[in-house]
């Protein structure tokens, strides 16, 4: 495992821990919903086996050559991420109710692949999540930083390439980046005999 | 089109596959941090087995399903530190004894087999109401203890390792 | 109200009953899969809809949890088994 | 309130049923496996979601509406993921997509 800088407050060091037992605290009070006493004892009993058990899992890194905890999250723009991305949800839905409802199916299938200059694994596993929930995509495979995704149609191809939703999960790890070049090496399969295009950026 | 050739030809044998961790990282984050908040759901199944629908069975197939998840993710291998292969079919044994000890308790305090309101000579302080409810919480973490690590026993067995 | 949320009941579980049409034909093992799971997701809201009627939805609601826990692990397990190559065609 | 807060529950619950029954035939009628992965991740997620969140308005302000904004969080978070494990097994297996009524006219 790599040697990664350690953080040097408390606070920085301990956050996902922290943030895990108030995350296990939360979810006990909203189940168990009893103020009684007792129910506290054994709730605070039950969160201390659960965050034994899972602190064995930190050491585990995400992936390979991928140290654990290597970077921190912005949580003040997951949050606004998370609302933007409710909202592409209803529209992805929406989208793909219309599709499905058309007479003649106006879809035109098709597989991208192409890299994404994301920072670390969450990163990819949020954009991955995201591109499955948003209008007409589909992740279907991460190998690395190459991402294999299924598109419903010529448009939701276009929106996925542009490189916005990637902006935005970066957004999330860095401070600033550019749209046009998070995205790159792009590679179109729009027919089942080998007939590819390709557009570099 | 051929989606990946390097990958078609993978060792394609259905246990290899079981027993490797799972490539996909968005699988493999996604169970590693679902898996905590599903052991304890399942402990608070376990816990509220008298107010609400649920109870040792129940608890302990949702814990049993938390931990396979993280078997899953992580490979047999590494899923060992959570719960090594070596004493689940111990903690099902010591899971049974409790849940019969308890019967026995009651037998040896003069009473029927599981008459909670014997195990007074043990806590002679509770009131019967509460005495009944420890004796059920105790035969509960018997049963919930063998159903978990009977499962997990027997998903592990299945792969030979 | 009642009426409503049975009516509602009815349309959902033509909806569930839906899918099992693909989990019958489905030409691939992964079709039929996709059924299932289909039906997974429907059946625990048909089960939040009963809790309704019954007037306990507090105890539902923890069924339907347990549900889809043990549905989402079901598709994982079944996702990762199915691994063996195509068998030759017929 | 009482009026507008039934309303509000009953409009959404609809609305959520009538995505899953669209989900429920894009699962038939759409032509192959991948692009019915379409329609069971985003049209089945978003009735599951439109109905529970019509549920969690009805029932008001109390435990139950939290414990089903707890299922809402576990559906949005797990439905992607199983239909992501699901096409990538597909793919990995071999399973070809389906790319449209053009290739068919040009294979003949």
């Amino acid at each position: 495992m790599n040697k990664t800088t350690v953080p040097s407050s408390f606070w920085m060091r301990y956050r996902g821990l922290i943030l895990q037992a108030l995350l296990l605290t939360a979810l006990w009070l909203i189940l168990s919903g009893r103020l009684v006493p007792i129910f506290f004892l054994w709730g605070f009993l039950s969160i201390a086996l659960v965050m034994w058990l899972s602190h064995k899992l930190h050491g585990i890194p995400l992936a390979e050559n991928e140290p654990c905890g290597a970077t921190r999250i912005n949580i003040p723009r997951l949050s606004v991420y998370l609302l933007w991305l409710v909202g592409e949800i209803v529209k992805s839905g929406v989208y793909v109710a219309y599709v499905v409802l058309h007479p003649k199916m106006p879809i035109q299938p098709m597989i991208v692949r192409f890299t994404s200059k994301q920072p670390n694994v969450l990163a990819r596993v949020i954009l991955g999540n995201s591109i499955t929930l948003t209008p007409g995509t589909l992740t279907l495979d991460i190998d690395g930083s190459r991402f294999t995704v299924h598109a419903l149609t010529r448009y939701t191809e276009e929106g996925l390439v542009s490189g916005d939703m990637e902006a935005r999960v970066a957004r999330l790890y860095m401070q600033e980046c550019n749209a046009a070049d998070m995205c790159c090496d792009i590679e179109l399969i729009t027919s089942g005999r080998g007939r590819r295009g390709r557009r570099g950026k | 089109m051929t989606p990946n050739p390097e990958k078609e030809t993978a060792p394609s044998c259905v246990e290899e596959g079981m027993k490797s961790p799972t490539e996909s990282p968005i699988i493999h984050v996604a169970c590693r941090g679902i898996a905590p908040c599903i052991l304890l759901i399942g402990i608070y199944v376990f816990f509220h087995g008298h107010y609400s629908p649920g109870g040792g069975f129940q608890g302990g197939v949702l814990l049993a399903a938390g931990i396979l998840l993280l078997r899953l993710a992580l490979g047999p291998g590494l899923s060992q530190n959570i719960m090594p292969t070596w004493i689940t079919l111990r903690l099902s044994a010591v899971g049974a004894l409790i849940f019969a000890g308890t019967g026995l308790l009651t037998v040896i305090f003069g009473g029927k087999y599981l008459d909670y309101h014997y195990l007074h000579l043990l806590w002679p302080w509770l009131e019967p109401a509460w005495l009944r409810y420890y004796g059920i919480l105790l035969v509960e973490v018997g049963v919930t203890m063998t159903v978990m690590t009977t499962l997990v026993a027997i998903y592990d067995d299945l792969l030979g390792c | 109200m009642d009426i409503f949320f049975v009516s509602l009941a009815l349309v959902l579980s033509i909806a569930l009953l839906i899918p099992f049409y693909r989990v019958y034909k489905g030409p691939t093992v992964f079709d039929r899969l996709l059924g299932a799971a289909a039906v997974g997701g429907k059946t625990m809201t048909i089960i939040l809809l009963f809790g309704l009627i019954y007037d306990r939805l507090d105890m539902f609601i923890d069924i339907s949890l347990g549900y889809a826990i043990l549905n989402f692990v079901g598709v994982i397990a079944m996702a990762k088994y199915f691994r063996s190559p195509p068998r030759s065609s017929k | 309130m009482s009026f507008l807060q039934d309303a509000v529950a009953v409009i959404l619950m609809l609305s959520g049923t009538f995505f899953m029954l669209v989900g429920s035939i894009g699962i038939c009628r759409l032509p192959d496996f991948y692009t019915r992965t379409h329609a069971a991740s985003k049209v089945d997620t978003l009735g599951i979601l439109l109905f529970l969140s019509g549920l969690a308005v009805f029932e008001g302000f109390s435990q139950s509406a939290a414990k089903l904004l707890l299922i809402i969080v576990f559906v949005a978070l797990t439905n992607p993921v199983a239909t992501h494990a699901l096409a990538r097994r597909a793919l990995l297996f071999g399973l070809k997509p389906w790319y449209g009524h053009k290739d068919e006219k040009e294979e003949r």
